[in-house]
């Protein structure tokens, strides 16, 4: 099959903003190295978790692919169904977005609270296709809340967000995304601001459209375990880099990376813990401004040794559909049962 | 506080000024009435006379020559003769700067002393008859024409009680008067125009105070403070008002700068020989160089008023960083 | 004797509108010297309403209906505001949710926590700040940054902040509310692993306010789940992680996918929270329990497992 | 915010709706008062007219040319009122504009819209107010060109402050990722949600321009073929009212202008307090 | 400090305040009555207008009419101490004259040359009969202070001391405050009684006539009939009123130009119909309440034998419709539904009128021709502007055609008479006025060296006018002087009705303050050094009666708040330290 999605290489640098005293004296200007050489493909219908731990990119890389970024910080080649999504003139290449819709984490935060629910699934249509007519534009909004789970649709048009509880505002956004008729949604820690109590409902929602639509999700979430419960596939991210990439069952089970490593382990794991202690990292986290030259993780790796401190480590396959930049393999972890 | 702050603010200060100048300049220009006609609407003037007047003031020049004399004489401080006093711009605000420093500099302690207190006051007891009253007072001094409300004053402390003088800055009869006869001549003077003032700028004041110390009380930090234990008094003082204090201090160091504009009407009405009525006559009798120099003046007081706005907010709030 | 007791105490919200909210709708609990108690419960169920309510911090439009609170025997919410006011934070301190806004954006780290101690004890200042500087060193900052503000710390730091904070005054007990929602799993278990040996070392007991049944085996000795302002589990955290009877706690738990636990997607309740502003019948978790019967509109009883478990249902519960 | 919502809060709050009915009976007595009393500024009394205190006839006695003061009032209220409502609309026109653009856009923009809003922030209002009101001359739509020009600063600093939160919500970054221009954000999510903030602001400004009129017109620079309060008072001042000792003339219109500007301020600041939920009422 | 109690200060308030003190760049009254003080010149004028001698003491004129010699006092001296001699009047004069600045300038005109055969006679030369030569009071300078400055620069030059001769020495001048002289002790003529002379320069009306009738001050000059009548009542206070040397004049542009006027108004009819609508006895009775002079011919009563009183049916009364069969004649019978009349056509009856923003009167004035013109059929719409605009599109644009302005004049009628004259469009003739005839009869009078044939050319002149009707004369505004009777005595009005501002000094010397007790009451005070100190230094002495009493009560509403707000700091605090026993 051919990939939906591929990324090569890809980077975003920020630039960061200098200070009127630094423009002065003439210093270069500086950059965040946000997202750092990332390799990614996502095939039809597939879930792919992008994990780790805040500030390692996730979101960057997310926006990057559904073309958020202005596109002087993007470097890297990003294939949409084996065609680059930017043509040579710099520009989006028509049609793109309707195939790419993003869903965001706080459905409190995107939602615009002076918006009718039917203002808010429609406004894809409004933008992308300008001159759909409003009965069109309401059929498909309703078809959309309903697939959505939110029947029967036309009782939610003119409704407020605020009328509305978390988890049917997650759905509105949903619909929202599924109105343009995706085949990849980017969802940005989707449930993290839900509870947990509800949490399930919208990851079974998801699920469902997956199989009825074949969307692919690239999921992105700090939650290991998330990950664990419904990815095909986990992405393990560390400061712009992605260290560690497998099926869900060979990065949670036989982890590589030493940073994999580490976040399983301190997952909660429901049990009483009381005589282990927690294998915490230490060290400082580095400057994205000023990455190190070697292993990006290697001031915080248990395990860092000298040539960590040099050569920048590349994905390499460990196993069957199974890399990681680092082959510092543990025992087998303590929680295959 | 850091140095890039400051700088920065510095540089915006700058290019305001900058656009001050210019407008300062071209508004002036473009205003209708040729400043030699007020002098000339005598009998005895004739054209010679006009003409020669023109060169004298440089008004005989290009726009373009005119604007280039004007910057560069500002840098060494030259603004020019005054058409109507025929003394250097300088000399006459000069002259005039103490009245308005002592007018406004009083109001406007009185003002912050009252205003931040009735606030406060206001906000700690919110909801009960003081503060209704605090508001309700505030309200209806903001609401004021302030030169309304210095006629009021002249018409009941003047006319009708008779203690306070009608206006001026002293007593003619006292003119030869010094040392402590004349400062409480002047001190008798100054009560009716300063309570004006005050009153005017108070309501402000203590509606801004009242609004940003219930904000800040609604803070969780308020609650930290609750439960490690002080006593409201000592919330309110130590973990209140140093931030309620942030839009506060802004708004009085920006107030200042377009108070010294604001006394025009006090000083019109009271006739206080100020810069507020100097720039009144200074436009009545089309003295462009003079108006300049007051615009000049008093948009340098502002921006120097932002400035310190800014710097005081850089340093009463550590969050600002750039 | 327990060094705080609860006793069905009844908090209700009085809104604009007339309206009133029962925010807390008769809680009972105790919490023994050196003891750790979890209140957990979505959002909303009155977690932070009844912490607060220990020292006697509830907003002005709160009113306690009734039920009692007791620390060391004797009755907080009848005792002087000077009593209360020793009360806080020398006693009981409390870590609040958001330590982002719970610091004082113009003071110092250091002035904040000095003024604390210098309010409750009589001691210079500069012992006083040299117990800041071994409470940081303790919270593993360094010592220097007591002169910064709290907008130039992380997150995290900031949470480690509040937590040296609670502990400047040596309570007895330390309420910590939500300490470390939005904070990273590596964070979160630096603080946890940071908490739980201050409380060895103090003999500090606990109160932690969470909505997250999974950190419970980390840190708790017991728990108390709380639905729509009333507990309707209370228990030893292995009881209730091992033997769970109430249908609310039974689902609660599963809804939490474990890693290497089998893969698949984690339960969920369906439904949504109570409207708190009206009046509730029978059980409050009627419309979204999915072992609904006719009888659970009526009040339901509080039933005893063993020892100190306890949950509020009709059924007799199996694990 | 519901809009009825946003109606029973309006109505909960004391303030807000003493200001209300204050505005109403004013505007109420704009368009119906000229009607029904009939004034004519250019019928003048006789000799004996001049001044004279209240009476049956004259409820509030005359003026200096012997005419009708309460009427003058009654007639007058509707140039202060549309003086203060459409300068108000101007600025809030310009200052909206160039706060949403300016904080929306940012960079460069923002730096260019912000340097002129700072001069005209620092530039002496009142002063500049008389030297373009004496430039343009004193007619009526002058005086509503020059106030509604000088006053948009104020107005735009704060649209930018709200805007500059508005445009990080993340529904706005939903809107970006279909690929909405900026247009078409600024006026879907941008515009309606600083809205509540620059109406409540609009409610302040007219209560400002409402004196700006009334201090342009005191100080000589009003439109007196169109009296207004302002102008009233500026003849009262100027034909010896006060050392005449005549109340009648000087004070109603002062009163007039005190609660106009009074109602819109009380309104304004109950607005505010709904807009911003951390002042509202417990 | 030596406090001298028994020095007396007459206190003037005026509203208008000196443009300059440099007699080559001031044009003010204000300033000219400093200058009239300070300096002398040749000769002045009495209570009755007469010339009477200053420093010259006598004159001759020659047969031809040309040549006038004046003969110097010999025991005059300046400020500073320098003899006066006639070196200075030489200078004086030929430095008018080679500047060309300044009000002195034009009444010097003819003077072809200033001889000085010695020092205490000058004999001046002029190239034609000089009708104005006794007329001329330009200041006598003191040479030796001003002929070092070159004359192209004279405008700037600050004389801080103003060295004159004059009966009071220059002080200081605090702007928009008070301009301060003291007496001069050694004057050669009559020294004034009071010790100082203080001009008190107020803002507004109002608040002087408050000031006077608090006593803050003895004089109150130029105000209206309706700013004083509450001061009528005060029997303290004595009312001079006085006709001003003055009119104000309703002007229509005469002017050849073209451009955006309506052309209608030079009709002489029309402007013949527009004079007969306006009932100007009302427009004075309303905005003046009556107490001015309705205007008639170019050169006011005030003026005397000057002024020409138009008599029989030549004099235009109110006469509406005169004015609507005068319209008619022209015309205009078609009557729109405005009531606005027009011609067959099409020629509107609609006028634009420029009033000044700040003079109040005006404007009323302007609102009241305005409703009166409607009641004819002519249409006027009113601009207020001010004074700079309005000589922008008077002088520049001409896009007027009516406007409300008044002139000044002078003792001699002359300089009121040249305003009209073709050779002043441009300069003062601000409505573009030309006719040869009126010119040659004010070029002719000016060389009439018999006064009652001159007079009778001054008739002739304003009676050319008067029918023409560039201007429409409205009214001669009469002006008020108050003067405290309590406290001042000995002065006596001029002819024209005037104490102070009337073109003669006489008052200035006759006043004096009636008792020491009523001025000490008044006014204690302490000698200050050359130039007064505004900065307060430490000394104590008690301040004076209505003074004190507000600075009390300045003092106890501070102390009362200050005390409430600690008061209750005080209490806030107490209540916080209760309850503070117990321990957990
Ligand atoms: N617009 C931007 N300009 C500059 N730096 C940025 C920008 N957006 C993100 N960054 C930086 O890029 C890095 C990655 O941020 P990103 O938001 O992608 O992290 P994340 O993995 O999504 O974290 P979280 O879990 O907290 O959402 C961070 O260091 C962040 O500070
Ligand atoms: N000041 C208040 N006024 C009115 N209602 C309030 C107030 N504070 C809390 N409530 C209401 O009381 C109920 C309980 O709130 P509480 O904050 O105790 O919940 P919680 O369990 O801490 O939730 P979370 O996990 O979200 O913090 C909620 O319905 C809340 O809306
Ligand atoms: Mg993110
Ligand atoms: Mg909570």
């Amino acid at each position: 099959m051919d990939a939906l999605i591929e990324l090569k290489n890809v980077t975003v640098k920020f630039p960061v903003k200098p200070s009127f005293i630094d423009v002065l004296k003439g210093k270069p200007q500086r950059v965040v190295h946000a997202v750092n050489g990332v390799d990614l493909t996502v095939m039809p219908g597939e879930i792919i978790a992008l994990v780790g731990e805040s500030g390692s990119g996730k979101t960057t890389l997310g926006k990057a692919i559904n073309a958020l970024h202005p596109s002087e910080v993007v470097g890297g080649t990003i294939c949409f169904e084996g065609e680059p999504i930017f043509g040579t003139d710099g520009k989006l290449k028509p049609g793109y977005r309707e195939k790419v819709a993003m869903i965001f984490q706080d459905p409190y935060q995107s939602l615009n609270p002076k918006q009718t629910i039917e203002k808010i699934v429609a406004e894809p249509l409004m933008i992308q296709q300008k001159n759909l007519s409003r009965d069109k534009m309401r059929a498909s909004v309703v078809t959309a809340l309903e697939q959505a789970g939110l029947t029967p649709g036309e009782s939610f048009l003119n409704r407020y967000p605020h009328e509305l509880s978390g988890g049917q505002r997650q759905r509105v956004v949903i619909a929202g995304a599924l109105i343009v008729k995706p085949k990849l949604i980017i969802a940005d820690e989707p449930v993290s601001m839900l509870d947990v109590s509800i949490r399930s409902e919208i990851l079974k929602l998801l699920m469902e459209l997956r199989e009825r639509q074949q969307i692919a999700y690239l999921f992105i979430t700090h939650d290991i375990a998330l990950a664990w419960a419904i990815a095909d596939k986990i992405a393990v991210m560390y400061l712009g880099t992605i260290l560690e990439y497998g099926s869900a069952e060979n990065v949670i089970q036989s982890p590589q990376n030493p940073y994999t490593q580490a976040l399983i382990e301190i997952m909660p794991k429901m049990k009483m813990r009381r005589s282990e202690k927690r294998a915490l990292l230490t060290g400082e986290i580095p400057d994205p401004i000023d990455l190190p030259k070697g292993c990006v993780f290697q001031s915080r790796c248990p395990r860092a040794a000298d040539g960590c401190m040099h050569e920048k480590p590349k994905l390499t396959l460990v196993g069957e559909a199974h890399y990681s930049v680092c082959e510092c393999r543990l025992e087998e972890m303590r929680v295959n049962e | 506080m850091n140095r890039k702050y400051i700088v920065k603010k510095l540089f915006y200060a700058c290019i305001t000024l900058m656009g001050v100048l210019l407008i300062n300049f071209f508004l002036f220009r473009i205003m209708p009435g040729d400043p030699v006609s007020m002098l000339v609407r005598n009998p005895n003037a004739n054209i010679e006379t006009v003409e020669k007047m023109k060169a004298a003031y440089g008004l005989d020049k290009s726009l373009a020559a005119q604007f280039i004399t004007y910057v560069s004489s500002m840098f060494v401080g030259d603004f020019g003769t005054s058409f109507h006093y025929n003394m250097p711009v300088m000399k006459v605000i000069g002259d005039r700067v103490f009245a308005t420093i002592l007018l406004v500099g009083t109001a406007e302690i009185i003002a912050i002393i009252f205003g931040t207190f009735l606030g406060i006051v206001a906000a700690h007891k919110r909801g009960t008859k003081l503060d209704v009253g605090a508001l309700s007072f505030s309200l209806v001094t903001y609401a004021m024409p302030s030169f309304w409300l210095g006629i009021l004053m002249i018409a009941f402390f003047s006319g009708f009680l008779g203690i306070l003088p009608t206006s001026g800055m002293t007593s003619p009869s006292l003119y030869f008067a010094v040392g402590m006869q004349r400062a409480s001549d002047i001190a008798v003077h100054l009560v009716l125009p300063v309570l004006t003032l005050a009153l005017v700028l108070l309501g402000e004041y203590m509606l801004v105070m009242r609004s940003s110390l219930i904000e800040v009380l609604t803070e969780d930090y308020i609650l930290t403070a609750r439960a490690k234990g002080f006593d409201e008094k000592t919330i309110l003082k130590k973990h209140a008002l140093p931030n309620a204090m942030i839009p506060m201090a802004t708004l009085v160091a920006m107030s200042l700068g377009f108070v010294i504009a604001g006394a025009l009407q006090v000083e019109t009405v009271f006739s206080w020989p100020g810069l507020g009525r100097l720039m009144y006559d200074a436009l009545q009798n089309r003295d462009y160089p003079l108006l300049q120099g007051i615009f000049f003046i008093t948009s340098m007081c502002t921006i120097g008023a932002n400035l310190i706005s800014d710097l005081l907010y850089g340093y009463l709030d550590p969050r600002v960083k750039e | 004797m327990a060094l705080l007791e609860v006793d069905s105490l009844k908090i209700a919200f009085e809104l604009t509108g007339g309206k009133r909210l029962k925010a807390v709708n008769g809680i009972s609990f105790s919490l023994d010297e050196g003891e750790t108690l979890a209140l957990v419960g979505e959002s909303g169920s009155g977690k932070t309403t009844a912490a607060l309510s220990l020292m006697r911090l509830l907003p002005k439009n709160a009113v306690i209906d009734g039920g009692e609170i007791r620390y060391k025997q004797r009755d907080v919410l009848t005792a002087p505001e000077g009593m209360i006011q020793k009360l806080r934070w020398k006693e009981i301190a409390m870590i609040f949710q958001g330590a982002m806004n719970a610091l004082n954006p113009v003071l110092t780290i250091e002035k904040q926590m000095v003024e604390a101690i210098l309010l409750h004890e009589t001691v210079s200042n500069e012992a006083a700040y040299a117990r800041a500087e071994m409470l940081m060193r303790r919270v593993e900052i360094d010592p220097k940054r007591l002169k910064q503000y709290p907008h130039q710390f992380s997150g995290g730091m900031r949470q480690r902040v509040m937590i040296a904070m609670a502990l400047a005054c040596e309570p007895k007990i330390v309420i910590g509310d939500e300490p470390t929602t939005a904070l990273d799993v590596m964070v979160q278990a630096q603080i946890f692993e940071l908490l739980e040996s201050l409380k060895k070392e103090m003999g500090l007991s606990m109160i932690l306010i969470t909505h997250d049944l999974s950190i419970l085996g980390d840190i708790c000795d017991k728990v108390a789940v709380m639905y729509a302002g009333e507990i309707v589990e209370s228990g030893s955290v292995e009881a209730i992680y091992e033997d769970a009877r109430h249908p609310y706690t039974q689902k609660l738990l599963a809804a939490y996918p474990i890693i290497g636990k089998k893969r698949g997607l984690p339960d969920f309740i369906p439904g949504q929270p109570l409207d708190m502003t009206k009046p509730v019948q029978g059980c409050a978790f009627y419309s979204r329990c999915h072992k609904a019967m006719p009888i659970c509109l009526s009040r339901p009883p509080l039933r005893t497992v063993e020892g100190a478990h306890q949950f509020l249902c009709h059924l007799e519960g199996e694990a | 915010m519901k809009e009825n919502q946003f109606i029973k809060q309006f109505l909960k709050n004391k303030m807000g709706v003493v200001g209300f009915s204050m505005l109403v009976i004013f505007i109420l007595i704009a368009l119906f008062g000229p009607m029904i009393v009939q004034y004519d500024p250019q019928v003048f009394g006789e000799r004996a007219d001049v001044l004279n205190p209240p009476s049956a006839a004259h409820w509030l006695g005359t003026d200096d040319l012997g005419r009708d003061v309460f009427k003058a009032l009654i007639v007058g209220s509707r140039v202060s009122l549309i003086v203060g409502v459409a300068a108000t609309f101007i600025s809030m026109f310009i200052g909206t504009s160039v706060g949403i653009f300016s904080g929306y856009l940012g960079g460069k923009t923002d730096n260019v819209l912000m340097r002129i809003t700072d001069v005209f922030l620092v530039l002496p209002w009142l002063p500049l107010m008389l030297v373009l009101a004496a430039l343009l001359g004193s007619n009526i739509w002058n005086i509503i060109f020059v106030i509604g020009i000088t006053g948009w600063a104020g107005t735009a600093r704060i649209v930018r402050a709200q805007t500059l939160t508005e445009k990080e919500r993340q529904y706005i970054e939903r809107s970006k990722s279909f690929g909405a221009s900026n247009l078409f954000i600024i006026w879907h999510h941008i515009f309606p949600n600083v809205f509540p903030l620059v109406f409540a602001n609009t409610i302040l400004v007219t209560a400002t321009s409402i004196l700006s009129e009334t201090t342009l017109s005191f100080l000589g620079m009003g439109d007196v073929s169109k009296p207004s309060w302002g102008t009233t008072l500026h003849f009262a001042f100027e034909s010896g009212a006060l050392s005449n000792k005549a109340y009648w003339y000087f004070m109603p219109p002062g009163v007039c202008v005190l609660l106009l500007v009074l109602a819109f301020t009380l309104m304004g600041f109950a607005l505010d307090e709904i807009v911003n939920p951390k002042l509202r009422q417990r | 400090f030596g406090a001298a109690q028994d020095e007396t200060i007459l206190k003037i308030g005026v509203k208008q305040e000196p443009d300059s003190l440099n007699p080559f760049v001031s044009w003010e009254m204000a300033s000219f009555e400093i200058f009239m003080l300070t300096y002398d010149s040749l000769v002045k004028f009495d209570r009755n207008y007469e010339v009477v001698p200053s420093l010259a003491t006598s004159w001759e004129l020659s047969d031809d009419q040309l040549t006038w010699t004046f003969h110097l006092r010999d025991d005059v001296k300046w400020h500073d101490g320098e003899p006066f001699t006639s070196a200075d009047v030489k200078y004086t004069y030929e430095a008018f004259q080679e500047s060309e600045m300044g009000m002195y300038y034009t009444s010097l005109g003819g003077i072809t040359a200033i001889e000085t055969p010695d020092d205490y006679t000058v004999v001046i030369s002029t190239d034609s009969p000089k009708a104005n030569m006794l007329q001329n009071v330009t200041p006598i300078l003191p040479a030796h202070i001003w002929q070092d400055q070159p004359l192209d620069s004279i405008a700037d030059f600050e004389d801080t001391a103003m060295v004159g001769t004059g009966p009071f020495k220059f002080v200081s001048w605090d702007m928009n405050q008070q301009v301060v002289l003291d007496r001069n002790p050694d004057y050669f003529g009559q020294p004034a009684n009071v010790d100082h002379l203080i001009y008190v320069i107020y803002a507004n009306n109002d608040t002087m006539v408050q000031a006077i009738q608090n006593g803050e001050i003895d004089v109150a000059l130029e105000l209206d009939y309706v700013d004083i009548k509450s001061a009528l009542s005060n029997e303290n206070i004595t009312d001079y009123a006085y006709e001003e040397n003055g009119f104000t004049e309703l002007a229509f542009n005469q002017s050849e130009w073209s451009g955006n006027f309506n052309q209608l108004i030079q009709n002489k009819m029309i402007r013949q119909a527009i004079s007969y609508a306006i009932d100007k006895q009302k427009i004075v009775d309303l905005v003046y309440d009556g107490s001015s002079m309705i205007g008639s011919t170019y050169i006011p009563p005030s003026q005397g034998e000057w002024h020409y009183a138009v008599e029989g049916d030549k004099l235009r009364g109110y006469d509406p419709e005169k004015a609507i069969s005068l319209l008619e004649s022209e015309g205009f019978t078609s009557v729109d539904a405005d009531g606005y009349r027009s011609n067959d056509s099409g020629d509107k009856l609609s006028f634009l009128l420029l009033s000044r923003s700040d003079n109040t009167s005006e404007v009323k004035v302007g609102q009241m021709v305005q409703s009166y013109l409607k009641a004819v059929g002519i249409e006027l719409n009113i601009e207020t502007v001010d004074d700079g605009v309005l000589y922008d599109r008077t002088m520049g644009e001409k896009d007027y055609d009516m406007f409300i302005w008044g002139w000044g004049g002078d003792i001699d009628p002359t300089v009121l008479l040249n305003v009209l004259t073709t050779d002043n469009i441009d300069n003062l003739n601000d409505i573009f006025y030309s006719n040869p005839e009126y010119d040659a009869i004010v070029e002719a009078q000016t060389h009439e060296m018999d006064r009652a044939k001159r007079v009778e050319m001054v008739h002739e002149a304003q009676a050319l006018l008067y029918e023409e009707l560039p201007y429409d004369i409205l009214y001669y505004a009469e002006n008020h002087q108050l003067v405290r009777n309590d406290l001042i005595t000995g002065l006596t009005p001029t002819v024209s009705g005037a104490v102070f501002f009337a073109n003669t000094i006489v008052n200035y010397a006759d006043a004096s303050f009636i008792t020491e007790a009523a001025e000490s009451s008044a006014n204690s005070s302490a000698p200050a050094e050359n130039t007064a100190d505004s900065t307060p230094a430490e000394s104590e002495s008690e301040s004076d009666g209505g003074g004190s009493s507000g600075l009390v009560i300045a003092i106890v509403v501070i102390v009362v708040i200050g005390g409430g707000f600690f008061i209750w700091q005080r209490n806030k605090s107490k209540k916080a330290n209760e309850n503070q026993k117990n321990e957990w």
